[in-house]
C-alpha cells in the first residue's frame, strides 16, 4: 500500500485529525463524555493507520520500542503515582481531594492525571500489540 | 568319646533325680525319668516331623528366582 | 498513619514496581526490585496478619468513597492468611529466579519476565485483599494475563501451546465469573461482598441468582482447576520456566480456591451454597475422583514436574474435599492446607528448578543416581516428598490429620478410604523417583555438584518450613482454625 | 533441661550428624551415640513424663516407668554391642540408617501416647529396611521392598485403629488397651487393627513370614540390629497395650511350635535363627497373654535375656558369613579350627537360649514357666515343653554343631576381627553374669518379685534332664543316619501365598480364561491385559487422561459442568 498515492495522501490528511480528536476525548472527558481508555485507543488508532499505510518499519522507526515500553511504564507510573502521592500527603489511595488547594480542584487534577496516565499507557499498548501482530512476518 | 560322656552325663543326671526331688505342679512331674523321656522323644519327634514336613516343602534354592 | 495505608500499600507497591521494572529492563536491576518488593509485601502482610490478630478485620476504601459505592478493601483472617502466603512464596521464589531465569530465559526477555511476575504478584495479592466482586475479577484477569506471559516464556516450544490453552481456559472462567458477578449485579445493585451478602438471602431463590452461582462456581473452579477442568494445568506448569512452575504451583491456585471460599461463605452464606444448592456432594464426588485419578495419573508420568503438576491436581481434590464436609473442622483442614500445600509444592518445585539448573532436565531417567550427586537438593526433594504424602513430623501430615479428623465426624467412610488411597498412591509416585536417584545406577559422567546457594538455600528454607509447621502447628493451625471460624460466621 | 530430652532424640538427631564426621570415625560416631545416649537415660529421674499439646492433642512424647525403662536399658545395651560388632562396616548410609533404627525404637518404647508410638513405628521401618537393601543383591532389594510393605502395612493398620480408638474414646493415651476381661471378642475394631498391627511385628503365625524372609537377607551386622529391636519393641508393645488377653496364649503356643520344625529342615543358618527367633517370642507372648504379675516380670526378663543371646547367635553367624561368605550349613562345618573363639561365643549363646541352668535363658524362661504352672494352663505347659526341647533343636545343638562342627567342609578362615570377637565376647559376658546372678535383672523388672530360680534344685536337674537328652536323641539320630542331611535348598513358608501361589493362580486364572477365549467367548480373557492397557491408554504417560488435550475438548467439559450444575442448582 506504500505506493497509492491517494492513500497515502488521505492518511497524511487524516492521521492529524484522529490524534488532535483522540487528545479531545481525553482532555475532555472529565467535562463530557470521554476518557482516557477510549482516548488511547483513538490516539493509537492514528499510528496503526500510519503504520498500515507507510509499513511497520516506517512506524516502528517514528517510534523505536524502548520508547513504547517507557511510556507504557510511564503511563501506568504517573497512574500509580498519583495514588502513591494522595498517600504520601497523608490521605487514602486515590483521594483526590488533597491534591489541589481546594477539594475540587484536587479533584481536578487527580482525574487529569489518572486519565492522562491510562490514555498514554493505552496507546502505547494498542501500538505495541499492533507491532506485535504485524511483525510476526517480517523477516 | 564325646558320645560317651554325654550319656554318662544323662545317667548322672537320671541318678541326681532321685537323691534330689523335685517339687511337683503336675502330676507327670513326680513319675521319674518324666523329664528325660519328654527331651529324648520330644526332639526325636521333631526331627522326625520336621523331616517329613522337609519333603513337602523343600524346594531348589533359586525356586523363587525363576 | 502508615498503619492504616498498609491495605493499599499491599498492591500498589508491586503495582508500581511493574512499570519501574519495564523502565529499568536490566536483568539483574529488575530482579533485584522484585525481590525488594516481594520482602516489602510480605511484611506488609505480616502487619497485616498481626493487626488483624489483634485488633479483628480491618476495612479500607479507595479514594474515600464509602464502602458500597466506592471500592472497598476488607481482611479477615482468611485473606489475610492467604496474603502471607501469596507474598512468602514470592519472596523466597523470586530469590530462587535469578539464576534459574539466567539460565532459562534471553536475557533481553528478564525485564519483561520481572515486570509479569510483579504483575502477576499484584493480581493474586489484589484477589486476596478486594471486598469487590467486580475487582476480584479485574485482578484475576491481571493476575492470569500475566502468568499467560510468565508461562509462554518456558525453554520448550511447547510452553506456547501450554500457555494458549491456559489463556483459553482462563479467559473462559473469567468470563463466567464476569458473567456470574453480573446476574448479582444485576440482581442485587451492588458489587461489594459484604452488601451482596445482606441482599441476596432476600432473592436467593430466583433463577438469576442460582445461574449467577452457576456461573461462578464453575468459572472459579476452572481456575482452581477442579477435576475435569483440570486440563489446562499439567502443560502450563510442566512447561514454564521453573521459577514460574514454583511460584505459580504454590500461589495461583491457593488464592483461586481463596476466592471460591470467599463466594460460597461470605457472599452467598454456606447455608446457600452447601446446603440449598447440591454443591457439597458435588465437590466431594469430584474431589475424591480428582484425588484417585490424578495421583494415578502422576504415578506414569515420566517428566517430573508433570507429575507434579499431576499431584497438584489431587491435592486440590483435598482441597475441595475439606469444603465439601460443611464442618469447621474440615473448613480449617482445607484453610491449613492452602499454607502446607503452598509449602510443599514449592520446596519440591525449587528442588526441581536446582535439578533442572545442574542437568537441564526434568526427566526421570536423567534422575539416575542424583541422591549422591545432588545430596542437599535431593534431599529437599525427599522432604517435599515425605511432606505430601503425610509423613509425620512434616506439615503435610498435619493437614492430613485434620482432613482425616474432619471425615471422621463427619462419617464419610469413602472418602477417608479416598484420603488413604491417595496418599498410598503419592508413596509409590515419590518413591519411583527415590528409587532412582538413590538405588538406581550412578552415573559417572552425568553433570554433579549442588546448585548455587542462591538457588539451593531458598529451596531449603522451604523444605525447614515444612518441618518446622509439621511441629510448630501454632501459628498455621491456630489461624486457620480461627479463619474457619471467621468465614462460617459469615463476614 | 536433661530431664526434657526426650530418650533416643540424642541418638537420632546424632545419625544425622555422622556424615558430618570424617569417613572413618563414622563408625566410632555410631558406637558412641549410644553410650551417651544411656548416660542421659540413666540420669533421667524415675516415673518422668512430658506431655504437650500438639495439633490440638494433648501428646505424651516421654513417660519413663518401669516397662519402658528396662526395655530402654536393653535396647541401648544391644545398640552399643551390635555398634561395636559393626566397627568395620564403611557404609555411611548403614550407620546412620542403623542409629535412627535404634533411635526411634527407643523413642517408641518411651512414647505415652499413640500417636508418637506410631511415629517412631514409621521411622522404625523405614529405617530398618536400609540395612536389607545395605547387602546391594537383587535378592535382598526385592526381600527388603517386601518386608517394607509389610512392616507400612502394620504402620497403616496401626494408625487406622488409632483413628477409630481416638473416636471411640477420645483418648491418645497409649495404656492397657484391652478390657480387664483380657477378651479380644469386646474390644471395639480399632483396637483390633491396633493388635493386628502390634501382631504382625510381632511376628503372629501366619504374619510371621516377613521376618524369615528379610532377615537372612540383611548385612552381616544389620541382622544383628533388626534381630535386637522390631519384635521386641512389638513384644513391649503388647505388654504395654494387651496383657493378660486370652487369645494371645494360644497365640504364643502356636509361635513356639510351628517354627522348630521348620528350623530342622532350614539349610540356611541364619535363617534358623530367624525360625528360632520367632519361636523365643512365642514365650514372651505366652507370658503377655497369662498376665500376672509373675508372666509379665518373665515375659518382660525373656525379652531381655533374649535380646542379648540372639544377637551374640547373630554375631557369630554374621562372623561365619563375614569369613567364610556362606551361611549354608551344607556348604559349612568343622570351623572351629579357625574361629575357636567365635565357637566359643556361638556356644555360650546357645546354651543361653536354651535355658541350661546357670546361663540367662533359664532364669527369665523359668520365670515364665513358674506363672504357667501357677496358672495351672496345662496344655499351655506341655507345648512350652515341646517348645524347649525344639529350641534346644535347632539353636542349642543345630546352630553351633553345623557351622562349627559336623563333617569338616575344609574351610580354613581367620578368626573373627577382633571388634567382633569384643562384643560376641562382652555379649557372652552378660549372658552368662545374668545366669549366675539373676538378682539385678530382677530388680529392674516391671513388678517386684522374689522368685529364685535356683532354690529349687530339682528344677534345675529336670531341665537339665530334657536338655541332655535332647542332645542324646540328636546324637542318636546323627549316628544312625537318621537326622535329614543338609541340602542346599530352601524352605516354603506362608511366603509362598504371596510370592508364588497368588502369582500362579494369577496365571492359572488368565490362562484358563485364555481357554474361555479359545471357544469363543473372547471377552473375557483379555480383561487383565486390557485393564493394564486401559490404564495405561488412561493413565499412562501419553494415556488419554494424561495427554495434552485439544482446547476443544477442554472447553466442552467447561460446558458440560456448566449445564450439569445449572440443571441441578435448578432442580
Amino acid at each position: 500500500m506504500n505506493d497509492n498515492p491517494v492513500l497515502r495522501i488521505v492518511a497524511k490528511i487524516i492521521i492529524p485529525m484522529i490524534l488532535i480528536f483522540g487528545l479531545y476525548v481525553q482532555f475532555h472527558g472529565d467535562f463530557g463524555p470521554g476518557g482516557g481508555f477510549q482516548a488511547g485507543v483513538i490516539f493509537a488508532t492514528g499510528f496503526i493507520l500510519y503504520g498500515l499505510v507507510f509499513g511497520t518499519d516506517a512506524l516502528r522507526s517514528a517510534i523505536p520500542a524502548p520508547i513504547l515500553r517507557i511510556v507504557i511504564a510511564g503511563g501506568l507510573l504517573l497512574y500509580v503515582g498519583v495514588g502513591v502521592a494522595t498517600l504520601l500527603m497523608g490521605s487514602d489511595f486515590l483521594a483526590y481531594n488533597v491534591l489541589g488547594s481546594t477539594p475540587s480542584g484536587g479533584q481536578h487534577l487527580g482525574i487529569f492525571l489518572v486519565e492522562l496516565g491510562v490514555g498514554v499507557t493505552v496507546s502505547a499498548v494498542m501500538i505495541t500489540v499492533f507491532l506485535g501482530f504485524a511483525g510476526r512476518n517480517d523477516p | 568319646m564325646i558320645f560317651k560322656a554325654l550319656v554318662s552325663a544323662c545317667v548322672a543326671l537320671v541318678i541326681l533325680e532321685i537323691i534330689f526331688h523335685r517339687h511337683a505342679s503336675f502330676p507327670w512331674e513326680s513319675w521319674p525319668g518324666f523329664y528325660a523321656l519328654w527331651g529324648f522323644v520330644s526332639l526325636f519327634a521333631i526331627v522326625v516331623v520336621g523331616k517329613r514336613l522337609g519333603r513337602g516343602l523343600k524346594r531348589d534354592e533359586d525356586y523363587y528366582d525363576e | 498513619m502508615i498503619g492504616a495505608q498498609l491495605p493499599a500499600l499491599q498492591v500498589v507497591i508491586p503495582l508500581l514496581a511493574a512499570p519501574l521494572c519495564l523502565l529499568l529492563y536490566r536483568p539483574f536491576a529488575t530482579w533485584l526490585l522484585t525481590v525488594v518488593t516481594s520482602a516489602a509485601t510480605l511484611v506488609i502482610s505480616t502487619l497485616l496478619l498481626t493487626q488483624v490478630l489483634d485488633s479483628g478485620p480491618i476495612d479500607y476504601t479507595f479514594g474515600g468513597w464509602a464502602a458500597p459505592f466506592g471500592i472497598a478493601y476488607r481482611i479477615d483472617l482468611v485473606n489475610a492468611y492467604v496474603l502471607l502466603i501469596v507474598s512468602a512464596i514470592s519472596t523466597v521464589v523470586s530469590v530462587f529466579a535469578r539464576l534459574s531465569v539466567a539460565a532459562e530465559i534471553e536475557a533481553s526477555n528478564q525485564g519483561i519476565f520481572y515486570t509479569a511476575w510483579l504483575l502477576c504478584l499484584t493480581g493474586l495479592l489484589g484477589i486476596a485483599i478486594t471486598g469487590d466482586a467486580f475487582n476480584l475479577f479485574v485482578f484475576l484477569e491481571i493476575s492470569s494475563l500475566s502468568s499467560y506471559v510468565l508461562i509462554a516464556m518456558g525453554q520448550d516450544r511447547r510452553a506456547l501451546t501450554a500457555s494458549y490453552q491456559y489463556l483459553i481456559m482462563g479467559t473462559i472462567g473469567a468470563t463466567f465469573i464476569l458473567i456470574g458477578v453480573g446476574l448479582l449485579y444485576a440482581l442485587t445493585g451492588t458489587l461489594n461482598m459484604a452488601d451482596l451478602a445482606e441482599r441476596l438471602p432476600a432473592v436467593a431463590d430466583t433463577r438469576t441468582a442460582r445461574a449467577g452461582f452457576a456461573f461462578l462456581t464453575v468459572g472459579i473452579a476452572l481456575k482452581i482447576a477442579l477435576f475435569p477442568l483440570h486440563l489446562w494445568l499439567p502443560n502450563a506448569y510442566a512447561y514454564a520456566p521453573s521459577a514460574v512452575s514454583a511460584f505459580l504451583a504454590a500461589t495461583a491456585t491457593k488464592v483461586a480456591v481463596y476466592a471460591l471460599l470467599r463466594f460460597l461463605f461470605s457472599v452467598f452464606g454456606e447455608s446457600f451454597s452447601l446446603e440449598t444448592m447440591p454443591l457439597a456432594h458435588g465437590l466431594a464426588v469430584l474431589g475424591s475422583v480428582a484425588v484417585l485419578f490424578a495421583s494415578l495419573v502422576a504415578i506414569f508420568q515420566h517428566n517430573i514436574k508433570r507429575m507434579l503438576a499431576y499431584s497438584s491436581v489431587a491435592q486440590i481434590g483435598y482441597l475441595t474435599l475439606g469444603i465439601s464436609f460443611v464442618s469447621e473442622l474440615g473448613l480449617s483442614a482445607t484453610i491449613l492446607h492452602l499454607f502446607n500445600h503452598a509449602l510443599m509444592k514449592g520446596a519440591l518445585f525449587l528442588a526441581l528448578g536446582c535439578i533442572a539448573w545442574r542437568i537441564g532436565s526434568a526427566r526421570l531417567g536423567d534422575f539416575q543416581g542424583l541422591g549422591y550427586r545432588m545430596p542437599w537438593t535431593m534431599g529437599v526433594f525427599l522432604i517435599g516428598g515425605l511432606s505430601l504424602i503425610g509423613i509425620p513430623t512434616t506439615a503435610g501430615f498435619i493437614s492430613k490429620w485434620y482432613l482425616v479428623l474432619a471425615a471422621l465426624e463427619k462419617g464419610w467412610w469413602p472418602v477417608l478410604v479416598v484420603i488413604v488411597i491417595g496418599s498410598l498412591l503419592a508413596v509409590v509416585y515419590i518413591w519411583r523417583v527415590v528409587e532412582i536417584a538413590y538405588l538406581g545406577k550412578r552415573l559417572e559422567e552425568a553433570p554433579s555438584g549442588e546448585a548455587p546457594l542462591s538457588m539451593l538455600l531458598p529451596a531449603c528454607l522451604l523444605a525447614l518450613a515444612n518441618i518446622y509447621f509439621g511441629i510448630h502447628t501454632e501459628l498455621s493451625v491456630g489461624v486457620a482454625h480461627e479463619a474457619a471460624k471467621a468465614l462460617f460466621g459469615g463476614l | 533441661m536433661m530431664n526434657s530430652l526426650p530418650p533416643g532424640i540424642i541418638i537420632l538427631v546424632g545419625a544425622l550428624a555422622l556424615p558430618l564426621l570424617p569417613r572413618a570415625l563414622r563408625a566410632v560416631g555410631a558406637l558412641a551415640l549410644p553410650i551417651i545416649s544411656l548416660a542421659h537415660l540413666i540420669l533421667l529421674s524415675d516415673a518422668v513424663s512430658l506431655e504437650v499439646e500438639f495439633a490440638g492433642l494433648s501428646l505424651i512424647p516421654v513417660r519413663v516407668d518401669r516397662l519402658s525403662l528396662i526395655f530402654g536399658y536393653i535396647f541401648h545395651i544391644a545398640a552399643i554391642l551390635a555398634a561395636l560388632y559393626a566397627l568395620h562396616v564403611r557404609n555411611t548410609v548403614e550407620h546412620v540408617t542403623a542409629m535412627f533404627y535404634v533411635g526411634s525404637a527407643i523413642g517408641a518404647v518411651f512414647a505415652g501416647d499413640l500417636v508418637t508410638l506410631f511415629l517412631y513405628w514409621e521411622i522404625t521401618a523405614l529405617s530398618s529396611v536400609f540395612l536389607i537393601f545395605a547387602s546391594r543383591t537383587e535378592r535382598s532389594y526385592r526381600a527388603g521392598i517386601r518386608y517394607l510393605i509389610i512392616q507400612v502395612g502394620s504402620g497403616v493398620l496401626l494408625l487406622s485403629g488409632i483413628l477409630m480408638h481416638y473416636q471411640d474414646v477420645g483418648s491418645l493415651a497409649f495404656g492397657q488397651l484391652i478390657g480387664a476381661a483380657g477378651s479380644l471378642g469386646d474390644a471395639s475394631l480399632g483396637v483390633w487393627l491396633i493388635f493386628l498391627a502390634f501382631g504382625i511385628k510381632c511376628a503372629f503365625p501366619f504374619l510371621h513370614n516377613w521376618l524369615q524372609d528379610a532377615y537372612p537377607q540383611a548385612t552381616v551386622t544389620g541382622a544383628v540390629f533388626l534381630s535386637a529391636f522390631t519384635t521386641k519393641l512389638a513384644i513391649y508393645a503388647l505388654a504395654r497395650g494387651f496383657p493378660g488377653t486370652d487369645a494371645l496364649i494360644g497365640i504364643g503356643v502356636v509361635m513356639t511350635l510351628f517354627p522348630i520344625f521348620f528350623a530342622v529342615i532350614e539349610n540356611d543358618l541364619r535363617k534358623v535363627l530367624c525360625y528360632s527367633l520367632n519361636n523365643q517370642l512365642g514365650f514372651m507372648v505366652v507370658g503377655i497373654g497369662i498376665g500376672s504379675q509373675m508372666a509379665l516380670n518373665g515375659a518382660v526378663a525373656h525379652a531381655f535375656v533374649h535380646i542379648l543371646y540372639k544377637g551374640l547367635l547373630f554375631m557369630s553367624m554374621g562372623a561365619v558369613l563375614y569369613r567364610t561368605g556362606t551361611i549354608r550349613a551344607s556348604d559349612l562345618g568343622g570351623l572351629y579350627r579357625s574361629m575357636p573363639w567365635t565357637t566359643a561365643f556361638c556356644i555360650v549363646g546357645a546354651m543361653s537360649i536354651s535355658a541350661f541352668p546357670l546361663f540367662s535363658g533359664f532364669v527369665a524362661k523359668s520365670l515364665t514357666m513358674s506363672a504357667v504352672v501357677e496358672g495351672y494352663y496345662v496344655w499351655t505347659f506341655v507345648g512350652l515343653l515341646i517348645a524347649s526341647a525344639g529350641v534346644m533343636e535347632h539353636s542349642g545343638i543345630k546352630i553351633p554343631y553345623f557351622a562349627f562342627f559336623g563333617q569338616d567342609s575344609g574351610i580354613r578362615c581367620k578368626e573373627a576381627p577382633l571388634h567382633m570377637c569384643l562384643a560376641m565376647g562382652a555379649t557372652a559376658v552378660l549372658c552368662i553374669t545374668i545366669g549366675w546372678l539373676p538378682g539385678p535383672l530382677y530388680a529392674l523388672l516391671p513388678y517386684p518379685t522374689a522368685y529364685e530360680p535356683y532354690a529349687d534344685l530339682g528344677h534345675s536337674i529336670t531341665q537339665l534332664q530334657l536338655l541332655l537328652f535332647a542332645a542324646l536323641a540328636f546324637a542318636v539320630l546323627v549316628r544312625t543316619g537318621l537326622y535329614p542331611p543338609e541340602k542346599a535348598s530352601i524352605t516354603l513358608d506362608t511366603d509362598w501365598l504371596y510370592r508364588r501361589l497368588a502369582p500362579r493362580w494369577a496365571k492359572g486364572i488368565l490362562s484358563s480364561l485364555e481357554r474361555i477365549r479359545q471357544s469363543g467367548v473372547n471377552a473375557i480373557h483379555q480383561t487383565g491385559r486390557h485393564l493394564m492397557r486401559w490404564v495405561l491408554h488412561h493413565y499412562g504417560a501419553e494415556g488419554t487422561l494424561a495427554r495434552a488435550w485439544p482446547t476443544g475438548s477442554m472447553v466442552l467439559w467447561v460446558a458440560i459442568l456448566l449445564g450439569t450444575s445449572l440443571i441441578l442448582y435448578y432442580l
